[in-house]
């Protein structure tokens, strides 16, 4: 597979604030399922308990897999979509999509799970007064959650933008209205919200924006995609969550490595993304089918 | 070897050529990076040794994504030794593995004779690296790797050029894609190895049949796991009978009773590999099974396990 | 061969040589019996065909229990090819068979080229015997069997020799018990098999570590299931690239997706084996997922599918 | 392992009937588990729908497996244990051993199985008026629960000795009181019932026994072979069911195989214990471990 680098490279800001607080050391715990709670066909919210991971950070996630012994070796990455350090909880969104999601969906409530994490390196906060731009879709729009809670003061200026397929696929309004968080809705086919993908709405909001904004984008790789070129057309600061498939979550197996150019590198390298991501600036990455037309 | 007696409780300290080691528990290569890795998730220094992924002279990039897959109790692989170089890792992370009380090996790597020297060479001049795993046998790779480890005498050159370029304790490490291992294990004690180990990966192919590719981007991969388990303990069986040196059994070990076929069928020691993806932590529970099982026998230590297979004929 | 038009529903028969299977579904040597025993759980008349188990000119009583173990994804045995022998199966078994629309392979077994070929005579003798598959590679009796299936010299002798004592379609079944499979499918190719049965099973050892003996009465046994799979398929990936004659894929098919992934790596029919005997009616449903894709890929018949791999290299 | 032949070889009479009704043809089943009773400790009692399969004959055994895929690829043995054709049922008692007698004994009620059965050669009925002896132990005293029911008239002549290593080593005593067969109970320690293994009090009651008997065993190997010794001295007709390691349930793996002799053999022959047993002649059957002190 040939790869491209991005179309233009813009002067490029560090905009990966140099303190960023990790979270908690990553270890293998086991925890029980504490709240199952369905959202309706392959889609569901799975509340664990264990005190350390209930101090996630935005962004990061965790390799899960049942306690009791099945059929598969491997876990399987998700994301904390949110926590409460208060009870020492954590939840995930989870979608089945094959035998692994599968059997972490399957698991009743008050069975064990084995949990390695927090992993990974999560979203940086932005800037004083920047505003804040988040695109979600499918299960990516979990980690958004925690994230739109625990933002500094300029949390008034987030908005989110959250597409899918269809209506159906937007399994998640629910959870993010209870946060109150401000979303724009679309779906492909106008089954909820407007039609057509988020970087419309997306689009149309950053053309009203004065002042310095910031995106984050979480979903399928060809929406992360469209909006790392939209950040770098218009030069604005810009934060993707990949996800490759992933077979440790720390780094050892490089089955998850993706193609990131740090500046002054003269050509990408392989990189873990559950070590140095999964969030990246999108500048640095170099998308696997280079850039959408 | 100083064997404990019974009463102190029984004995997990192996000799392997010069090299001792506190317990027979190693992490394999490919699956514990350079040891710093999963420092933060697992004591190190509960571990007899850890093996580092495998070393050229240079850095690599290794193989395209997708570079692992799932297979029935198994995991097919083709990373292609992506990695920082030997250099690099003595300069960068040897120093931060010192900090540790495990025994550090340098899974070395080459597409030359001489590549294997020079890794090796410089491997030995650092202060730190306990022993050299020879990587003779890793399918993913174009040049090198595994052509070097299904032909006796590729390997005999291999082994003897180590040999002379450092005094560590030299580990070969045997490919099972072969029909008699124990032609490659002699070859492997007559260039002067002192210890073998057994197995590196079974060469596989999973296909995705709806775009007709190969699952993984470099189309074959090496398969690791519980589903080669009895290749493996037949493999070190048979290998552990046709040399006088330590074998280091290796090949789906998930649990005490998994390490102790090895043990049982002739292992000194024995590496835990794609388990460490998903329970980074078996390390405890294994020396606890092994501990159990030993004073439940009444053995003084695990060296005396080794070889005891009752064998048939 | 006649392939149906897509409208007329996608073809699943193919050719092995002169031989023409209704459907590329055989049911594989030694987990089948003679057929007959299974004619009550399975209608034999939906397989493309049934392959006995292995037949020696006299019966033999096989190997003392514990005859087979399962390993992770994997069962392990060592049956020693206990049966009845060539000529009560002639007698006994053959004329029920002929009762089903079936074809049926004769798995013909000897401990010297002479009784290869002696076994092959009778059976191309008897009426309604349809092909002969000529085991070289049983990995669980002292003379004969594998040793023959692990050189590529008495390889090519033995299929040579009952070559010339039969005009029925000759299929030698390879064992994967070595280092370029691709040699031996050309050694049989040029001695005149018509196809090639790929693979038999891995030798493998798995120990009772309280009793330190081995948990099968022989001591070794010959790996199968799904756990062999990805190297079964490579196997048979690779052979088919060797050879002109047809290739029978053999390795731990338990779905219909298994069975494509080795038609796409170049199989022209499949055996299904340890299947059989946890999911005896796994035909019906295998044979429907072929038709299901054939269809949905716009093929107009399995054989069409043969080989199309899209290999990166 | 070297394996010698019976002790004595009396003249050997025809225990087996001709014709015995081979119960329904066996066939691969998915039955759903209407009942599951928890005996205590790893027994359970597994109660399966299905027509055919509550036709099965005393002694014949099905390979079970739950429907849902697991990590085990064969099936496990199991007894029917009893059967009410009336209302299509079937029962199984169960002891958890293993991973595979584990999968079935953690199916949950309404879950399905998948069954192959009826399988297997069950006992021969007694001749009019014969004394029916039955000695059972661990779950071989399980066939003997429908054994006792469907017997002809000389029912009343039926006894059965229920013997195990200590008082929890007999889950099944309230099962087959509730089928009022006559039962003497014996365990080693003495815990319940008379202290020793059950061929002592088997021995006193053939003693007492006036005109023809019969014996039936199933049980532990040691136990089956010391009653196939007293049947052999005596010259006493007995059967017993073998219990090998079994891979397929219907004679294609010969996993399962015994060393059986038959009259006018020069010697024994493995055969397969799923066809041709599990019950055999116990004149028959040559022990692994030839004969005991
Ligand atoms: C950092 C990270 C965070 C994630 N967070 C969540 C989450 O919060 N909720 C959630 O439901 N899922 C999440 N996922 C995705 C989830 O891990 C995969 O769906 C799961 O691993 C699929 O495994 P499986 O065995 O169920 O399906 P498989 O059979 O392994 O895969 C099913 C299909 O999905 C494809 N696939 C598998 N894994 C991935 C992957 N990681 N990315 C893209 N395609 C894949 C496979 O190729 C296959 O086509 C996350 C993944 C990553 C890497
Ligand atoms: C004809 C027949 C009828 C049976 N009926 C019943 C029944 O009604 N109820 C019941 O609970 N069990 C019954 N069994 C036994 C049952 O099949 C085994 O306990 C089960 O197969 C063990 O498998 P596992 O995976 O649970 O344990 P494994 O891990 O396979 O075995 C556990 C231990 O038991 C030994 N073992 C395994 N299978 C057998 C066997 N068949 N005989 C003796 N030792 C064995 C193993 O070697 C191991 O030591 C029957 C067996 C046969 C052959
Ligand atoms: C992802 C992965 C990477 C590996 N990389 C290496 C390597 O760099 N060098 C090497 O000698 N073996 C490598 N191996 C092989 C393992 O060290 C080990 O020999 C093999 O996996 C069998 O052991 P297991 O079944 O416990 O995994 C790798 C294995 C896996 C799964
Ligand atoms: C119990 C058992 C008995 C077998 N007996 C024979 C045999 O007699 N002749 C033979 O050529 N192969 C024999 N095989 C090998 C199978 O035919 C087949 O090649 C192998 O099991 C791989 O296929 P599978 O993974 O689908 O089982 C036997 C396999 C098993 C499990
Ligand atoms: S998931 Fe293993 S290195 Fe990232
Ligand atoms: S269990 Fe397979 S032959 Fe008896």
């Amino acid at each position: 597979q040939g790869t491209r680098g991005p179309a233009r490279r813009g002067k490029i800001r560090g905009t990966r604030p140099e303190v960023t607080d990790p979270g908690p050391a990553a270890a293998d715990r086991v925890c029980p399922l504490v709240r199952r709670e369905s959202l309706g066909g392959a889609y569901a919210l799975l509340t664990f308990e264990h005190r350390e991971l209930a101090q996630a950070k935005a962004g990061q996630f965790a390799m899960i897999q049942p306690e009791a012994p099945g059929d598969l070796i491997l876990r399987r990455p998700f994301s904390i979509m949110d926590t409460d350090p208060v009870s020492g909880r954590f939840t995930i969104f989870l979608k089945a999509v094959g035998p692994g999601s599968r059997t972490v969906f399957d698991l009743r409530e008050g069975e064990n799970a084995r949990v390695l994490g927090p992993l990974g390196r999560g979203f940086s906060p932005p800037r004083e007064g920047e505003r804040v731009f988040l695109a979600g879709g499918g299960y990516g729009v979990a980690p958004f959650a925690l994230f739109s809670r625990v933002l500094p003061p300029g949390r008034a200026a987030l908005h989110l933008f959250y597409g899918g397929r269809s209506a159906v696929d937007l399994p998640l309004i629910g959870e993010l209205e209870r946060r109150d968080i401000p979303m724009t809705l679309s779906t492909d086919d106008g089954s909820r919200g407007e039609k057509g993908r988020v970087t419309g709405p997306l689009l149309s909001a950053l053309s009203e924006t004065a002042g310095n904004a910031r995106l984050y984008a979480c979903g399928p790789g060809a929406m992360m995609q469209a909006v790392a070129r939209i950040a770098a057309e218009r030069e604005i600061p810009c934060e993707v969550s990949l996800d490759p498939w992933m077979g440790c979550g720390v780094g050892t197996c490089l089955g998850c490595v993706v193609k990131i150019q740090e500046p002054g590198e003269a050509g990408p390298k392989n990189r873990p993304a559950c070590t140095e991501g999964p969030v990246f600036d999108s500048r640095r990455v170099i998308w696997p089918h280079g850039d959408p037309a | 070897m100083s064997a404990k007696s019974p009463a102190a409780g029984p004995s997990l300290q192996v000799r392997i050529g010069a090299l001792t080691l506190k317990n027979p528990l190693l992490a394999a290569s490919g699956t514990c990076g350079y040891g710093v890795e999963i420092a933060h998730v697992v004591d190190l220094s509960t571990l007899g040794g850890i093996v580092t992924k495998g070393l050229y002279l240079a850095a690599r990039d290794g193989c395209e994504v997708p570079r692992i897959v799932e297979t029935p109790a198994g995991l097919l692989n083709a990373i292609g030794l992506q990695g920082v170089g030997i250099r690099v890792f003595v300069d960068k992370f040897l120093p931060q593995l010192r900090a540790y009380d495990t025994a550090v090996i340098v899974n070395v790597c080459g597409e030359t004779v001489e590549e294997y020297a020079e890794v090796s060479r410089i491997a030995s001049e650092a202060p730190g690296v306990h022993a050299l795993e020879i990587n003779i046998s890793c399918p993913n790779v174009k040049t090198g790797g595994i052509a070097f480890g299904i032909d006796p005498v590729m390997t005999h050159d291999v082994v003897a050029a180590v040999r002379r370029a450092s005094s560590l304790p030299v580990i070969p490490k045997l490919s099972p894609n072969v029909t008699d291992i124990t032609v490659f294990a002699r070859a492997c004690e007559e260039a002067g190895a002192d210890a073998i180990s057994c197995v590196n990966t079974f060469l596989g192919l999973a296909i995705d049949v709806e775009s007709k590719k190969p699952k993984l981007a470099f189309g074959t991969g090496g398969l690791s796991g519980p589903a080669i388990r009895p290749l493996a303990v037949r493999m070190t069986w048979q290998a552990a009978r046709a040399v006088k040196i330590p074998i280091i059994g290796i090949g789906g070990i998930a649990s005490a009773n998994d390490a102790l076929e090895f043990f049982i069928a002739g292992a000194a020691a024995v590496q835990v590999g794609t388990l460490n993806f998903s329970r980074p932590n078996i390390y405890a529970e294994i020396e606890g099974g092994l501990v159990d099982y030993l004073t439940r026998h009444e053995l003084s230590g695990i060296h005396a396990l080794s070889g005891t297979l009752q064998y048939p004929r």
